[in-house]
């Protein structure tokens, strides 16, 4: 089992924001979660990732409970991610950005800075190129010594795929990623996740662009109120009576 | 060692009498304390004794030293109560101003300069009580305000038959607070007395008394011990009484009662206390005349900073006469006891007879107490 | 209605918006198409009062309002939904309403007739209405913040991109309700990269890319037009 | 690398311009100023680290560089322990003090890790006050000993103080050097811009902040000790909030986040403030608008809007090499299209 | 127990005094999000405007409180003006050091004005009065009074009034408080009048108890960040709440541990407090 969560559940104050949730994540597959607005999408994820502790359940990354992991020890362990708003150091340039994405995979510590151990030129030099390697992936090489602030949408957006892949994730979770992206540039972005799950990573993906899920997703997580109302291939989701109800509506995908 | 004097002072303020010709010189004094900031009032108090002496000895001619003429000049500094800049602000006056004394009026400033005051050859004019600046060995420090100790027996004497023996104290929470605490109360209990409460309050950072009066008086003190700045310790009085107490106080002599009257309105509060005696109502003869000229110049009272500031600069002037140098500190300083004799007499708003070999003045102490609203001055007695 | 004439707004010596001029007619839908950073966002700003033009003018009513601060120019009638919502986020639902009517607080009646009538439009957020409005997810705050700009009773209402973040349901109910507020007489100009969508209720619109417009025409004309087609509606 | 070459030639010039100083300047109030300078610029090294890099305002700095001074202190005078022993022990004393602080304070975030360390740093002010029995109180503590000789080298004299306080001054500086340009100091800068970004991307921003934290605070307490060793004589005040004020002053004036910041702002301050000595109580009237003038007109600090000035400067610089390229290539495309038409034709 | 309700009394009076400093700074932070240094000089400027129209313009104690809340608050709208109103955009830090420069211009500007000495303001309240065997003035009581009333009143005009909430939205969102055609500007002046006007109140009221000097801000300043913190930066209910307990434990801990010690003892409190709730007791919820 890569990661699965068991019975979790989020409550906020009298909202329960994700309500008895079981759901794997399958290896090397791009799983997408859909759902109405405020159905705890972004919450769930924010439960994986470790910024929120869940109010019961619990989570097992490849045989191990994370339940009460840190988010930065959980990031060591292969889960990197996105936020819904795009989220980066807005006053440094990308490839700096990007660097600072592999640092979880150093180890050399103040002392090393300061004597400059063969440790930390090592490890140095490493980040450098993975960074180079990352931005080269997404396709940002060109920008890579401007400011992050500066950068387009699409760019940023870009941009933060990148430094979730500098951190050598195994399960990367994307949350809305093609949101205020024209159709042309969603399309870039589709082939670079499927490029990404074809290099050996595995994908967790919220999305309201259904054109988009219903292409690249191979299973689909429904939620509503908090509640897992339907999963399945994007044919079965589509098809079901309960999902066209809570979400689709009639004209489904545009 | 360069010269102190130089033709036409540089960087001074106080220059009357502009230009005496070319036989005359001048002595820079340096000045260095709090002109700014929560202690700048007690700076300036202290500043303007020195200010007013200055001016006087200008305005009279300046002084003549191996027959030549010298003017004062004053550079006064601000050091913010911080030793660290009272330093620096020395190593300023010693370098650009060449000045052969230096006032301050702070124990702080005063140890921080000992610890250069020798190898920079200047002496320390210290306005402050800290009994440690005299114990150094120091041999270019002088020690300016009386002993306290000397008030102890005829305070404790005083309000101990006319109230009773329980005593409560909360004076000021400062080192002279303390240090005048830690001389009183030993005294009080060998008289047979008892301390019933002791505590200390902090002006800067109290907003009401209240708390601390009210935890005093539930011990049913007769006498209460306090003092520090005049106001506040007025104010403290004050609290007092609307929480019914009807005993008396002993003053800490940095409190003077004439300035704790402005604060309570009328004597009665302050019935039954014992302090200092308040220089505008001493008998000293010069008194009058120094109050006069103090109040025409800065519009207040004067108080005993002011006061003992003003008696020093003109013992040091003396003393330079009496050594035939202006700019040999160790010559002026081994001149202080004729420097203090020969003060003009209508110039001794104190009577300090000699300077001890600590280098501390030996002042003649004068007490007085409230009775019936009215000051009256008491008999000094001996321990 | 509103004219906008030779606009231009720099950031620093970056030029967003270049030599811009178009116009909302009374009870129109008006769109504009644009990528991201195409410089939407800043001239809705700017017609809102937030950033001053560094050349042009802003007319309402044939009024110059481009020299007005911006709460006057909500006095005025001239109402943005803005770009990332923009609520008071520990102000209860209802309070946020409530501010929406700020610039007719003496009106009593009027505020309570126009918070039943939101409330209709969306009935989440009666439900909703004693949260914070920071706690409502993505697209409820976004149903709030239109919910709130209608509570100050706009003449023209400047929307941008309402949709964004929805769910294909509520983008659709989003459209139904833009539609059904300009029918009920409030002239909408809207910003949007869901041109098909946007398309089909508007009566006329602007294409938008860098800082400049480069088409523009009737919803029909520019639903027609491959090279609109092919930028922004896709497939 | 031509910029770098340069860099290093004005650094070694103004090394050996410190280093010249005593030598040229014969007035000893300007060698005071000049060490006890150092001293503070020291402590705001350690303010900027943690402040300027890492994001976080720690107000508790000069409690930290008050129980340095005051541990010297003590440990020489009290407990009578060899000079250099006492220095050390104070340094680490304060500093493992730091960490307990920092383990509890940076829990808190922003504006509240601010005011909490300001009322640690007040609550450090008010034990040195009060603990009269340890630290002398209000009295003040007395007779702390000139830093002892090592070996040859003696420490009694004005301009010797001035080169050992130089000479640590400079360990500091190169230790900032080093760090900031460090996967570390990228780790700090890092953690500024957004912890919880940060702490996602696998950071243990617990761990880094700590880290910086009790650098900084050593720092400090370096200043502290040397402070005591250079002043001889400590009062309480050194804890009070209005120390803190001038280090920050000092820091926001030369340029948050930079590493000339500190040297630039103290010596800016001090100078400023000692040539309005003149106007003797009231020179605060003057001192309190130009600070305020400063913050608003050079947001950024002196050193700080150098750079941003440069950086400016290189943006133009970038800029017009890419419209330079731009247009060749332009060149270029219509030299080729012309061609093509031209094989047409032909 | 009678020391004990009298020792409560005097918590309550200086509580009081805390709160209306407190609630002051509180207002400041939730609109600007800066802790404004400069408050406590506020407070002192309180105290002298008040003294000098009672001596010097004759004003009864109660209209010379209202002409000091109006001039302070004027001097606090002055200040947002000139130099908050610039700094909106700088980073946190700038605006804390631009507050040290005002507050030491202002401590400056008042020795020059007034002088460096103590003065005392008189109070036609100051009677004496026991109730229940506890020993009151009259002056105390207003104190405690007029700080509840206010403190109603404060929270009736920010609650019930839409120009009061138009503070609490700006505080939230100062883009989206623009958008609904708040004048940002006005309330940003407004809320500093206030802030300006209860420092001044504050003074004038505590001020017959202590004594007016230049330093006297000193005495609330840094208890009014405690108290903001523990409350909650930007709470009104917690500057209230935390004035008090700030109060009180001062009064209680000076009795019952040690009056030396009572200062870091309040200190103390919040050290544990804020261990325990790294946001205050009054935290935002939220996102
Ligand atoms: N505050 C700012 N400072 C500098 N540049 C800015 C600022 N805000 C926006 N820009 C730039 O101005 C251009 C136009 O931005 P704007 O937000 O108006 O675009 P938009 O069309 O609304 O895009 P989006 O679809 O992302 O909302 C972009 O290139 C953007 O990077
Ligand atoms: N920090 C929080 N405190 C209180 N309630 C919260 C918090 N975060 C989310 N919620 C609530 O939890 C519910 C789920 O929110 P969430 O952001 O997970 O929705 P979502 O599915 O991502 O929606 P969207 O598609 O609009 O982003 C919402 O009702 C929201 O109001
Ligand atoms: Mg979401
Ligand atoms: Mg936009």
């Amino acid at each position: 089992m890569f990661l699965r969560v068991e019975r979790l559940t989020k409550r906020f104050g009298g909202l329960l924001a994700v309500n008895d949730v079981t759901f794997s994540i399958e290896q090397g597959k791009i799983n997408a979660i859909i759902g109405p607005n405020g159905a705890g999408k972004s919450t769930f994820f924010n439960l994986i990732s470790g910024l929120h502790r869940p109010t019961s359940g619990t989570i097992t990354f490849k045989g191990r409970d994370i339940t009460r992991l840190p988010a930065n020890e959980r990031a060591k362990l292969g889960i990197a991610r996105t936020f819904q708003t795009t989220h980066l150091f807005e006053q440094a340039t990308v490839m700096d950005n990007v660097i600072i994405g592999h640092r979880l995979r150093t180890s050399s510590n103040l002392f090393d800075a300061i004597l400059r151990t063969k440790r930390h030129r090592r490890e140095e030099q490493a980040c450098k190129e993975k960074a180079m390697e990352v931005l080269d992936f997404v396709g940002l090489t060109d920008v890579a010594d401007r400011m992050v602030a500066n950068l387009s949408q699409e760019q940023k957006k870009r941009a933060a795929f990148a430094l979730a892949l500098a951190t050598d994730p195994e399960l990367v979770l994307l949350d809305e990623p093609a949101a205020g992206i024209n159709p042309d540039e969603t399309e870039g972005l589709e082939e670079l996740i499927v490029n990404m799950v074809q290099r050996g990573l595995t994908v967790c993906l919220i999305e309201h662009k259904m054109s988009m899920i219903m292409k690249i997703a191979d299973r689909i997580m429904v939620l509503n109120y908090g509640e897992k109302i339907a999963e399945g291939t994007p044919e079965e989701v589509k098809n079901n009576e309960a999902v066209i109800q809570a979400y689709l509506g009639g004209s489904a995908i545009a | 060692n360069s010269s102190t004097t130089n033709n036409n002072a540089g960087g001074g303020n106080n220059n009357n009498g502009g230009g005496g010709g070319a036989e005359t010189g001048t002595v820079n004094i340096g000045y260095s304390g709090p002109l700014s900031g929560p202690a700048a009032y007690y700076g300036q108090r202290t500043l303007n004794g020195l200010k007013m002496a200055a001016e006087e000895i200008n305005n009279s001619g300046g002084f003549e030293v191996k027959g030549k003429k010298y003017k004062i000049n004053l550079v006064p500094l601000d050091d913010k109560y911080l030793p660290n800049e009272t330093a620096a602000n020395a190593k300023r006056l010693v370098q650009e101003h060449h000045t052969p004394i230096i006032f301050t009026p702070h124990s702080g400033g005063v140890m921080a300069l000992q610890v250069f005051n020798q190898t920079d050859n200047f002496i320390i004019a210290a306005y402050t009580s800290e009994p440690k600046i005299t114990q150094t060995g120091n041999k270019l420090t002088v020690r300016i305000p009386p002993r306290y100790d000397g008030y102890i027996p005829t305070f404790t004497d005083y309000a101990m038959k006319r109230f009773g023996k329980k005593l409560a104290a909360l004076p000021t929470a400062t080192q002279y607070g303390k240090d005048w605490t830690e001389k009183l109360l030993p005294y009080w209990e060998k008289q047979g007395g008892k301390v019933v409460y002791k505590s200390s309050i902090d002006f800067t950072k109290d907003t009401d008394f209240f708390t601390i009066v009210t935890n005093a008086l539930k011990e049913k003190p007769d006498v209460l011990f306090i003092g520090g700045a005049s106001e506040p310790t007025a104010k403290v009085a004050k609290q007092a009484r609307e929480l019914g107490f009807k005993g008396g106080f002993i003053i800490m002599d940095q409190a003077k009662l004439d300035e704790m009257k402005r604060v309570t309105g009328s004597y009665d509060m302050l019935e039954g206390s014992i302090g200092v005696m308040p220089l505008v109502e001493s008998d000293e003869p010069a008194v009058p005349e120094f109050v006069k000229n103090y109040r025409a110049k800065f519009n207040e009272d004067p108080g005993s900073e002011a006061a003992y500031n003003y008696l020093a600069l003109y013992a040091f002037v003396e003393a330079m006469k009496a050594a035939g140098t202006v700019d040999d500190p160790q010559a002026i300083r081994e001149h202080m006891n004729d420097g203090l004799k020969n003060i003009p007499a209508e110039k001794k708003v104190y009577n300090v007879p000699s300077i001890g070999d600590d280098g501390g003045f030996e002042s003649e102490i004068v007490v007085a107490a409230v009775e019936n609203g009215k000051i009256v001055p008491i008999e000094l007695i001996d321990k | 209605m509103l004219e906008v004439a030779n606009i231009s707004v720099r950031y620093g010596s970056f030029a967003a918006i270049r030599d811009v001029t178009f116009s909302v007619k009374r009870g129109e839908i008006a769109v504009l198409l644009g990528a991201n950073g195409a410089g939407k966002s800043t001239l809705f700003r700017t017609i809102s009062g937030l950033h001053k033009p560094v050349q042009g003018e802003i007319r309402l009513n044939g009024e110059r309002i481009d020299s007005l601060p911006p709460d006057r120019i909500v006095g005025r009638g001239v109402v943005q939904c803005a770009e990332g919502r923009k609520l008071f986020p520990r102000m209860s639902v209802y309070e946020n309403l409530l501010m929406g009517a700020y610039v007719h607080r003496k009106d009593k009646d009027g505020i309570r007739r126009s918070l039943e009538h939101v409330y209709e439009l969306f009935p989440i957020l009666r439900e909703k209405r004693n949260e914070p409005a920071g706690s409502l997810s993505g697209g409820q705050q976004q149903m709030l913040a239109i919910g709130r700009a209608l509570m100050s009773r706009p003449a023209v209402l400047l929307l941008d991109e309402p949709s964004v973040g929805l769910a294909p349901l509520i983008v659709e109910q989003m459209f139904a309700t833009i539609k059904q507020i300009n029918q009920e007489g409030t002239t909408i100009l809207l910003a949007e990269q869901n041109a098909h969508a946007a398309l089909s209720i508007a009566h006329r619109g602007y294409v938008f890319e860098n800082g400049t417009i480069v088409a523009s025409g009737t919803a029909e004309e520019l639903l027609a037009n491959d090279d609109v087609r092919k930028a922004y509606i896709g497939g | 690398m031509a910029i770098l070459e340069k860099r290093r030639l004005w650094l070694a010039a103004l090394i050996a311009a410190a280093i010249l100083f005593p030598l040229f300047v014969a007035n000893g109030y300007y060698v005071h100023m000049m060490t006890i300078s150092f001293i503070w610029m020291i402590a705001v090294y350690g303010l900027n680290l943690f402040a300027g890099y890492t994001g976080y305002l720690s107000l508790a700095h000069a409690g930290f560089f008050a129980i340095g001074a005051y541990a010297l202190g003590i440990l020489t005078v009290k407990a009578g322990w060899p000079f250099w022993l006492a220095f050390a022990a104070a340094c680490l004393l304060t500093t493992l003090i730091g960490v307990f602080v920092g383990l509890v304070a940076l829990r808190t975030k922003e504006h509240f890790f601010a005011i909490y360390t300001l009322c640690v740093g007040y609550i450090i002010y008010l034990i040195i006050d009060k603990w009269d029995s340890l630290t002398g109180g209000v009295r003040g503590f007395i007779g702390i000993p000139a830093p002892a000789d090592i070996g040859p080298l003696s420490f009694q004299t004005p301009a010797a103080q001035y080169y050992l306080v130089l000479f640590f001054l400079l360990v500091v500086v190169w230790i900032m050097h080093r760090l900031v340009y460090s996967l570390t100091g990228r780790t700090y800068i890092a953690i500024r811009n957004s912890e919880e970004l940060a702490l996602t991307l696998g950071i243990s921003t617990m761990k880094n902040k700590l880290a910086s934290f009790v650098l900084s605070v050593f720092f400090t307490s370096l200043a502290g000790a040397l402070y005591a060793s250079f002043i001889r004589f400590l009062g309480p005040d050194i804890a009070y909030v209005s120390v803190m004020f001038d280090f920050l002053t000092y820091l926001l004036v030369g340029g948050i986040g930079t590493l000339a910041g500190p040297v630039v702002g103290t010596l800016l301050v001090t100078f400023l403030s000692q040539q309005l000595q003149f106007l003797q109580d009231y020179r605060m009237l003057i001192f309190g608008p130009v600070l305020t003038l400063l913050i608003i007109f050079y947001p950024h600090g002196i050193a700080g809007g150098i750079i941003r000035l440069k950086a400016k400067r290189g943006e133009a610089r970038r800029l017009q090499l890419e419209a330079r390229q731009a247009s060749a290539e332009l060149a270029a495309a219509s030299r080729q299209e012309r061609s093509e038409r031209y094989a047409k034709e032909g | 127990m009678e020391l004990f309700i009298q020792q409560l009394l005097n918590g309550l009076t200086v509580g009081s005094v805390y709160s209306l400093v407190a609630l002051g700074l509180t207002l400041v932070y939730g609109i600007l999000h800066i802790p404004n240094f400069a408050h406590g000089a506020l407070y002192m400027m309180g105290g002298y405007v008040t003294l000098t129209a009672m001596t010097k313009l004759g004003m009864p104690y109660g209209l010379a409180i209202v002409a000091s809340m109006a001039a302070v608050g004027l001097l606090g709208v002055l200040m947002e003006r000139l130099v908050f109103y610039p700094l909106r955009n700088a980073p946190p830090l700038h605006d804390k050091i631009a507050a040290i420069g005002i507050l030491l211009f202002l401590e400056a500007f008042a020795q020059f004005v007034w002088g460096a000495d103590y003065q005392t303001m008189p109070t036609p309240y100051g009677d004496v009065v026991t109730v229940f065997g506890f020993t009151l003035t009259i002056q105390r009581i207003l104190i405690i009074a007029s700080a509840v009333i206010i403190m109603i009143l404060l929270y009736l005009f920010l609650k019930k009034t839409f120009i009061g909430a138009s503070i609490i939205a700006m505080a939230q969102n100062r883009e989206g408080a623009n958008l609904v055609g708040i004048n940002t500007n006005k309330v940003a002046m407004l809320t500093f009048f206030l802030s300006g006007s209860l420092a001044a109140l504050a003074a004038s009221l505590a001020s017959p108890i202590n004594l007016v000097f230049p330093g006297m801000g000193h005495l609330v300043i840094l208890k009014a960040f405690v108290i903001i913190i523990l409350g909650g930066m930007g709470s009104i209910p917690g500057a209230i709440v935390g004035g008090y307990i700030l109060g009180f434990s001062e009064s209680l801990g000076a009795t019952y541990v040690s009056n030396d010690y009572k200062d870091i003892i309040a200190f103390a409190i919040l050290v544990i407090i804020l261990t325990v709730k790294p946001n205050g007791l009054f935290a935002k919820e939220g996102r």
